[in-house]
C-alpha cells in the first residue's frame, strides 16, 4: 500500500473516530453514546490494522465491541436509563474547568510529542503483528502476566457476580 | 401418503415465457454466481491483477500514480459480487428451504411463480420492497433504522475471510477465524438494537433472548473453533483447510476424537447464533409474535431475513472449513495447485482444478445447509432456561474438556503420527456404521406405517 | 507513511475526550464509557510506540490492557447495576450524599 | 498486507450501500401512507401498556457477564493455541511446558465457572417473589379484587 | 378508557405488563390474556375473554328449536358434531323422544370421528405452539381426510348440522363404510408414527414434562373436564359414568393421565391423554361399523316442536370435555333460556392461578394443553 493510500486510510479512520469519541462526552442519551463509543472502537481497529496489530485490532472488535459493549448495551436496556436521570453536571463551572483541564493535558502532551519529532516507522517483517507472533511472545516473555490475566478474570467474574446478585 | 387420496386438482400448466426464465434462472443464477466468483476472486487481487495486466495488457503498474486506486475498485467490484452473492444465494436458500419443507410436511410449497416456484423469492423481494416503509412513531428513530445495517454488515464480512476453493478466497488473513468470532458482535449489537429500538415489549423480549443467546453461544463455538485452530496451528481458513487431506480421514472431525465431538458442539452452536430451530427463540412466533422483528416491514424486515438464510451458507461453509477438510478434492496434494499455477498468468489446467475445489467445497455446504433444514422442520424449540442451561452446563464444560484433551492428543499425535491416520479411518468407519443404521431406521419407519420413499413431483 | 507523532497525537485527543468526560459528566455509565476512551488511547500509544521500535512488547501489554478493561467493566458494570437497583439514580453527587 | 484489510473497508461500505441502496429505491417506488395506527406499537392489537422501555430482568445480565470473562479467556488464549503446535514439535519438553502453561490458564477459569454453577448463578431463577398481593395458596385473584375494593 | 381488567394486575411496579392476545399466534383465537412478567417469569396472566362472544345463547331464544341447530355448529367449530348431538339430545329428552337405534350409531361415528378431528387440531397446533411446524401439517393432512369422510356422510366439512332433534339428516353413502374402514387402517399405523415423530421427541418431552401441573384436587376443584380433568388423573367421561346415546353399547378404555414423563396432570400428560384417546375414537368407529343395525335414522318428531314447559340439562362428551346444554322451556315453539356449559371456558378459568412461575413460553404450553377454543369460551 502506497503512502497516500496509507495516509488516506488514516483520516479515513481518525475523523470518524473523534467524531464518535466526541459523541460519547456531548450526548445525553446514554444508548447513543454507547454507539458512538462501539463506532469509536471499530475505527480505532482499524488504525490498530494501520499499525500492523492484526490480532489486536481483531481483539479491540472482539473483547470492546463484543463483549464489553454489549455489556454495556445491556445494563443501558435492563435499566431503562432515560434521559433525565443521566444529566450532566448541574455545576457548569466544573464543566468549564474540566473542559480547560484537559485543553492543557493535550497541550502538555502535544509538546512532548512535538518535541520528539515525526518519526517515520521503521519496516516490519512478515510476522509483525500476527497471532503466531504475538502468541510467541506471550508464550515467552509476557508469560507470567498471561497467567495471571486468568486470575484477574476470575477475580472478575467472581466479584461482578456477587455485587450484581445483590439484589436481583 | 393419505389412505383417501383426493384427485389431485388439475395441473394449471405454467406459462411458457414463466417456465422458460424460471429454469434458465434455476441454473443460470447458481452457476453464474459461482463462475464470477472463480474468476473474480482471484483476478481481483493484486498478484493475478498486476500479472494480468502485465502479462495481457503489457502495461506495468507498479509505476501508475493511480495504482491504489485500481487495487481499491478491484476491491469494490469483489465485495460487490459478494454482497450479490449473499443476497440473491440466501434468496434461492429460501426458496429452498421452502419446497424442503414442503416434502417434510407433505405439502406442495411454493409452486406458482415459475416452475417449481422458483421465481418465488424475486417476487418475495419485489413485494418487500414495494411495501410501505413503517416506523412506529414511538420508536427511537435512528436507532430503528440503524439495526439493519449493523446485522447486514456483520454479515456481509463474513465473506471476506470465506473460503470457496483453493485461491478463491477474497482474503486469506492470519487472523481468519479471530475476524469472523469478532465480527459476530456485529449482529449481536444490531439485534440488540432493533429489539431495544422498537419500543415494543415483544421485540424487546425477542432482542434480549437473541442478544443472551448469540453471546452464550459463542463460548462452546470458541472453544471448537481452538481445536481446528490447534491442529493446523494456524488461525487462517486457508491454512486450516491446508492442513486436512481430501479423504474423510484426513479431515479434522475424524482425526481426533475431541475434535468429533466438537463438531458437534460447533454446529449446535452455530445453530443458537443463527437463530435457527431448536434455537429460534428470538423469533419464537407462537411466543414473540416476531420477537425483535415484530415492528420491521417492507425492505428493512427483507435485510434482517437476507441475513437469516444467507447465515445458512455461511454457517455451513465455516463448519466444512474448519472440520470437514474444506475445498480438499481427493488424491489432489496442495502442491499440485502451485505447480500448475507456474509463475506468470495461470493457465486453464489451474483454473479446472480450482473450479473442482469450488464444487468440492459447495457441495459439502450443501448437505450441511440441507440438515439445518431438515432440523429446523422436525424438531420444537426449546425454552429459554433450557438454552442457557444447555450451553453453560453442558456444551461449555465439555468443550473445555475436549479443548485439554486436544491439547494432550496433540502430544501424543507428536510422538506417535501414525495415531492420527488410526483414529482417522476408525472415526470414519464408525460414522459410516452409524450412517448405515441410521437410514435403515428410516427405512423400516417409512415403510412401518406403509408408505414408501417418494421422491418425484419436484 | 504515516509517522509516529500522527497517531500520538490522536491518542493525546482521544485521552483528552475521555478525561474531559470523566472529569465534567456525572453520570456513572457515561464516566465509564471515558475511561474505556481512555484506555484505548492508552493502548494506541503502546502500539504506536511498538511499531516505531519495530518491538511486539507493546502488543503484549495492549493485550493485557484489554483484559483489564473487560474485567474493569464487568466488576463496574455490576457495581453500576446494585447501585441502581438499591438508589434509583446513576448521578455521582446523589450517590455520594445517599452514602452517608 | 493491505489488501488483505482493505477488503474488510470495501465489503463494510459495499454492504452499507447495498442496504442503503435497497431502501432509497424502495422510497421511489413504495407508497407512503402515513397514520397514527400504522405508526402503533404491535402489542397483539392492544393498545399498548406502557413503554417497552422499561426495568427488565437483570438475569440476562448475569449471563452477560459470565459471557465477557470468558469471551476474553478465548480471545486472549487464541494466539496462544495458535503457535501450541509448533511448539510441541520443539520436542517432548518444551511441549509438556507449553501443556502446563494452557491447562493452568484454562483451569483457572474453569475454577470461576465452577464457582458461578456453584452459586447457582447457571440456574433461572424462577420462584416468584410473594408480594403481599398475592399469598401463597391463595388464588390472586382473591387478593386482586380485595386491592382493588 | 382503561379496561377493567386492568385492575387486576399490579402496575407502577417492577414488572412488565403487557398484552399476550388477541392477535397472537398461539392464544388459538381472540383470547387477550393480560401477563405481568419479571422478564422472562410470569408474575401472573389475567385472561380477558368476550372477543369473540356472538350471544350465540340469547339467539337461541328468538328462533324454534330445530332452527338453532345450525347454530350449535358455531359454539365450538372444531367439534361441531358433539356440539349438535348435545342440543339434539336436550330436545330429544324435553320431547320424550326415542332416537333409533341406528341414528344412535351414525350419531357415534359422526361424533367420535369429529372427536379424532378435534384431537388431531389440538396436538398438532400444541406441537406447533412448542415450535414443531411439521406435526400440525401432518395432522391436519388426516383432519381432511377425516373431513372427507364427514362431508360424504352430512355434505359439511366444518360445520355439519348433522344431528336432527329425533335423529340424524343422512343415512350412510353407498360404500361409506369401506372408506372409513381403510382410513382406519391407515390411521392406527400413522399414531406410530406421531409419537416417532413429536410425542416422544426428547425437547418436546422436556418441554412440556412437570410444566403447568393441575393436581387432582385442583382439576376437581376448577371443575375442569374432558381430557384437561383426565389428564390430571381422574378417570371420568361422560361416555361412560354418563352414558348417552349408542356409547353403551361400545368397549372403549379412558386413558388418563399417569404422569407419562413427568408428574401427574402435567402438560405433557394433558397432551398424551389427547393421543391416546385418538386411538380409543378410532376403536370406537370400528366398533360402531361392525355392530351397526338396520332401521330408521328419524324418530317421529312433530313438525312443530313445542315441549311442555320444564327445564332440562343434557350432558355429552365433547371434545374438550363435558358440555352441557341446560334449556328451559315456556312450552312455546321457542326456548325460554338456554344455557352452554363449554369446557374451554371452565379451563380458562385455571390459568390465573397457575400462571405465577411460568415461563412465557410455559404459558403457551399451558394454553395449548388446556385445548382453549375461543369460540367456545365466549359463545
Amino acid at each position: 500500500m502506497g503512502d497516500r493510500a496509507e495516509m488516506a486510510v488514516f483520516w479515513i479512520f481518525t475523523v470518524p473516530l473523534i467524531a464518535a469519541s466526541l459523541g460519547v462526552v456531548v450526548t445525553k442519551n446514554p444508548i447513543t453514546a454507547a454507539m458512538s463509543l462501539v463506532g469509536a472502537f471499530f475505527c480505532l481497529a482499524g488504525i490498530y490494522v494501520l499499525l500492523t496489530a492484526h490480532l489486536v485490532a481483531f481483539l479491540q472488535i472482539l473483547v470492546y465491541a463484543g463483549a464489553i459493549m454489549v455489556l454495556f448495551l445491556f445494563v443501558i436496556m435492563l435499566l431503562a436509563l432515560q434521559e433525565e436521570i443521566l444529566g450532566v453536571s448541574r455545576i457548569k463551572v466544573m464543566q468549564g474547568f474540566g473542559a480547560l483541564g484537559c485543553v492543557g493535558v493535550f497541550a502538555v502532551i502535544y509538546r512532548a510529542i512535538l518535541a520528539t519529532g515525526p518519526r517515520m516507522m521503521p519496516q516490519v517483517g512478515e510476522d509483525y503483528g500476527t497471532v503466531k507472533a504475538v502468541g510467541r511472545i506471550l508464550f515467552t516473555q509476557y508469560l507470567l502476566p498471561f497467567e495471571a490475566t486468568s486470575l484477574l478474570l476470575l477475580v472478575a467474574i467472581v466479584g461482578a457476580v456477587v455485587v450484581a446478585k445483590q439484589r436481583i | 401418503m393419505s389412505a383417501l387420496p383426493t384427485p389431485a386438482p388439475a395441473r394449471t400448466k405454467t406459462p411458457r415465457l414463466a417456465a422458460i426464465v424460471s429454469v434458465t434462472a434455476a441454473i443460470a443464477l447458481p452457476l453464474g454466481l459461482f463462475c464470477v466468483i472463480l474468476f473474480a476472486t482471484p483476478l481481483l487481487q493484486p498478484a493475478l491483477l498486476d500479472g494480468f495486466i502485465r502479462e495481457r495488457l503489457h502495461r506495468d503498474p507498479a509505476t501508475w500514480y493511480w495504482r491504489d486506486g485500481v487495487y481499491t475498485v478491484a476491491l469494490l467490484v469483489l465485495a460487490f459480487v459478494f454482497a450479490n452473492f449473499a443476497a440473491i444465494f440466501s434468496g434461492i436458500l429460501s426458496w429452498w428451504e421452502r419446497r424442503v419443507a414442503g416434502r417434510i410436511q407433505s405439502r406442495i410449497g411454493p409452486n406458482r411463480a415459475g416452475v417449481g416456484g422458483f421465481l418465488v423469492w424475486i417476487a418475495d423481494a419485489v413485494k418487500l420492497i414495494l411495501k410501505e416503509d413503517l416506523v412506529p412513531a414511538e420508536a427511537d428513530q435512528m436507532l430503528f433504522r440503524a439495526a439493519p445495517y449493523f446485522v447486514m454488515v456483520g454479515f456481509i464480512l463474513t465473506f471476506v475471510v470465506l473460503p470457496f476453493g483453493e485461491s478463491i478466497a477474497v482474503s486469506d488473513m492470519n487472523v481468519g477465524l479471530f475476524f469472523i468470532t469478532s465480527i459476530t458482535a456485529l449482529v449481536v449489537v444490531g439485534i440488540l438494537l432493533s429489539g431495544w429500538s422498537s419500543n415494543s415489549k415483544w421485540a424487546l423480549f425477542g432482542g434480549m433472548r437473541s442478544a443472551a443467546q448469540v453471546v452464550s453461544y459463542e463460548i462452546p463455538a470458541g472453544l471448537a473453533i481452538m481445536v481446528p485452530v490447534l491442529m493446523a496451528g494456524t488461525l487462517s481458513m486457508q491454512g486450516i483447510i491446508r492442513a486436512q487431506g481430501g479423504l474423510p480421514w484426513q479431515w479434522f472431525i475424524f482425526r481426533n476424537p475431541a475434535a468429533f465431538a466438537l463438531f458437534f458442539i460447533f454446529f449446535t452452536s452455530q445453530l443458537a447464533e443463527a437463530n435457527r430451530t431448536p434455537f429460534d427463540l428470538p423469533e419464537a412466533e407462537s411466543e414473540l409474535v416476531a420477537g425483535y422483528l415484530s415492528e420491521y416491514s417492507g425492505f428493512r424486515f427483507a435485510l434482517f431475513f437476507l441475513v437469516e438464510w444467507g447465515n445458512l451458507w455461511t454457517m455451513s461453509a465455516i463448519a466444512v472449513t474448519i472440520f470437514l477438510g474444506g475445498w480438499q478434492i481427493p488424491f489432489v496434494p496442495n502442491e499440485l495447485y502451485a505447480q500448475l499455477k507456474g509463475t506468470g498468468f495461470p493457465p486453464l489446467a489451474w483454473w479446472g482444478l480450482e473450479a473442482a475445489s469450488m464444487l468440492v467445497f459447495a457441495a459439502k455446504t450443501m448437505v450441511l445447509v440441507n440438515v439445518v433444514v431438515w432440523l429446523r422442520w422436525t424438531l420444537p424449540r426449546i425454552r429459554v432456561d433450557q438454552m442457557m442451561s444447555l450451553c453453560w452446563k453442558y456444551l461449555v464444560p465439555v468443550s473445555f474438556a475436549c479443548f485439554l484433551f486436544t491439547l494432550l492428543w496433540q502430544i501424543a499425535v507428536a510422538a506417535v503420527p501414525a495415531l492420527e491416520t488410526a483414529m482417522g479411518v476408525g472415526l470414519t468407519a464408525v460414522s459410516v456404521v452409524l450412517a448405515v443404521l441410521f437410514a435403515r431406521q428410516t427405512h423400516r419407519n417409512i415403510t412401518a406405517i406403509g408408505d414408501r420413499v417418494d421422491l418425484s413431483n419436484w | 507513511m504515516v509517522p509516529s507523532s500522527y497517531y500520538l497525537a490522536l491518542a493525546a485527543i482521544l485521552f483528552s475526550i475521555g478525561l474531559f468526560g470523566v472529569v465534567s459528566k456525572r453520570n456513572i455509565l457515561i464516566v465509564f464509557m471515558c475511561i474505556e476512551l481512555m484506555l484505548n488511547a492508552a493502548n494506541l500509544t503502546f502500539l504506536a510506540f511498538a511499531r516505531q521500535s519495530g518491538n511486539m512488547a507493546g502488543h503484549a501489554i495492549a493485550f493485557f490492557v484489554i483484559a483489564v478493561a473487560a474485567a474493569e467493566a464487568a466488576v463496574g458494570l455490576a457495581i453500576v447495576i446494585a447501585i441502581y437497583r438499591t438508589r434509583g439514580t446513576l448521578h455521582m453527587d446523589e450517590v455520594r450524599v445517599l452514602r452517608d | 498486507m493491505g489488501f488483505q484489510f482493505g477488503a474488510v473497508l470495501a465489503f463494510t461500505v459495499v454492504a452499507i450501500a447495498f442496504a442503503a441502496g435497497g431502501l432509497t429505491i424502495g422510497r421511489l417506488v413504495r407508497p407512503n401512507i402515513p397514520g397514527a395506527d400504522k405508526a402503533a406499537i404491535y402489542e397483539c392489537g392492544e393498545r399498548p401498556i406502557g413503554s417497552a422501555w422499561f426495568n427488565f430482568n437483570p438475569r440476562f445480565y448475569l449471563i452477560a457477564l459470565v459471557f465477557v470473562v470468558f469471551e476474553v479467556d478465548i480471545a486472549l488464549t487464541f494466539p496462544v493455541v495458535a503457535v501450541y503446535r509448533a511448539w510441541v514439535s520443539h520436542g517432548a519438553a518444551t511441549a509438556w511446558v507449553a501443556f502446563s502453561e494452557l491447562l493452568l490458564f484454562t483451569l483457572i477459569l474453569v475454577v470461576g465457572l465452577v464457582w458461578v454453577w456453584r452459586h447457582g448463578d447457571l440456574e433461572w431463577v424462577k420462584k416468584v417473589e410473594t408480594d403481599e398481593s398475592a399469598p401463597n395458596g391463595q388464588p390472586s385473584s382473591l387478593a386482586a379484587s380485595k386491592r382493588a375494593a | 378508557m382503561e379496561k377493567l381488567i386492568m385492575r387486576r394486575v399490579h402496575q407502577g411496579g417492577e414488572e412488565m405488563i403487557l398484552n399476550f392476545g388477541p392477535q397472537h399466534p398461539s392464544t388459538h383465537g381472540v383470547i387477550n390474556f393480560l401477563v405481568e412478567t419479571d422478564g422472562e417469569v410470569l408474575r401472573r396472566a389475567v385472561p380477558d375473554v368476550g372477543y369473540l362472544h356472538r350471544s350465540i345463547e340469547k339467539i337461541a331464544e328468538t328462533i324454534g328449536y330445530p332452527q338453532f341447530m345450525p347454530y350449535t355448529d358455531r359454539i365450538d367449530y372444531v367439534s361441531a358434531m358433539m356440539a349438535n348431538e348435545g342440543w339434539a339430545t336436550a330436545i330429544e329428552k324435553m320431547l320424550k323422544v326415542e332416537v333409533p337405534r341406528r341414528a344412535q350409531y351414525l350419531r357415534a361415528i359422526a361424533c367420535e370421528l369429529c372427536r379424532m378431528a378435534s384431537h388431531l387440531v389440538s396436538v398438532g397446533t400444541m406441537a406447533t405452539d412448542i415450535g414443531a411446524t411439521t406435526p400440525l401439517v401432518h395432522g391436519i393432512r388426516e383432519r381432511e381426510s377425516i373431513n372427507d369422510l364427514l362431508e360424504a356422510l352430512c355434505g359439511a366439512r366444518l360445520t355439519y348440522n348433522y344431528h336432527r332433534i329425533g335423529g340424524v339428516a343422512f343415512d350412510l353413502p353407498a360404500g361409506w363404510s369401506d372408506k372409513a374402514l381403510k382410513f382406519l387402517d391407515h390411521f392406527e399405523k400413522l399414531l406410530g408414527e406421531w409419537d416417532r415423530l413429536i410425542s416422544f421427541n426428547e425437547i418436546y418431552v422436556k418441554r412440556l414434562a412437570n410444566v403447568a401441573v393441575i393436581t387432582r384436587e385442583q382439576a376437581i376443584n376448577y371443575g375442569l373436564v374432558g381430557p384437561n380433568l383426565r389428564g390430571s388423573g381422574v378417570s371420568f367421561d361422560c361416555r361412560r359414568d354418563a352414558p348417552y346415546g349408542a356409547y353403551a353399547d361400545f368397549d372403549f378404555e379412558i386413558p388418563v393421565g399417569k404422569g407419562f414423563r413427568g408428574a401427574v396432570g402435567d402438560a405433557f400428560d394433558r397432551y398424551y391423554v389427547r393421543v391416546l384417546e385418538l386411538r380409543e375414537s378410532a376403536r370406537i368407529v370400528r366398533q360402531a361399523l361392525a355392530k351397526m343395525p338396520e332401521g330408521d335414522i328419524m324418530a317421529k318428531v312433530p313438525r312443530k316442536v313445542k315441549p311442555e314447559a320444564g327445564e332440562v340439562l343434557s350432558r355429552v362428551e365433547s371434545a374438550r370435555g363435558e358440555m352441557g346444554y341446560y334449556v328451559v322451556s315456556d312450552g312455546t315453539d321457542k326456548p325460554y333460556r338456554v344455557h352452554v356449559r363449554t369446557g374451554s371456558f371452565l379451563a380458562m378459568g385455571i390459568i390465573e392461578d397457575l400462571s405465577p412461575g411460568l415461563m412465557v413460553a410455559d404459558l403457551v404450553a399451558l394454553i395449548a394443553s388446556l385445548d382453549v377454543v375461543a369460540p367456545e369460551i365466549d359463545r
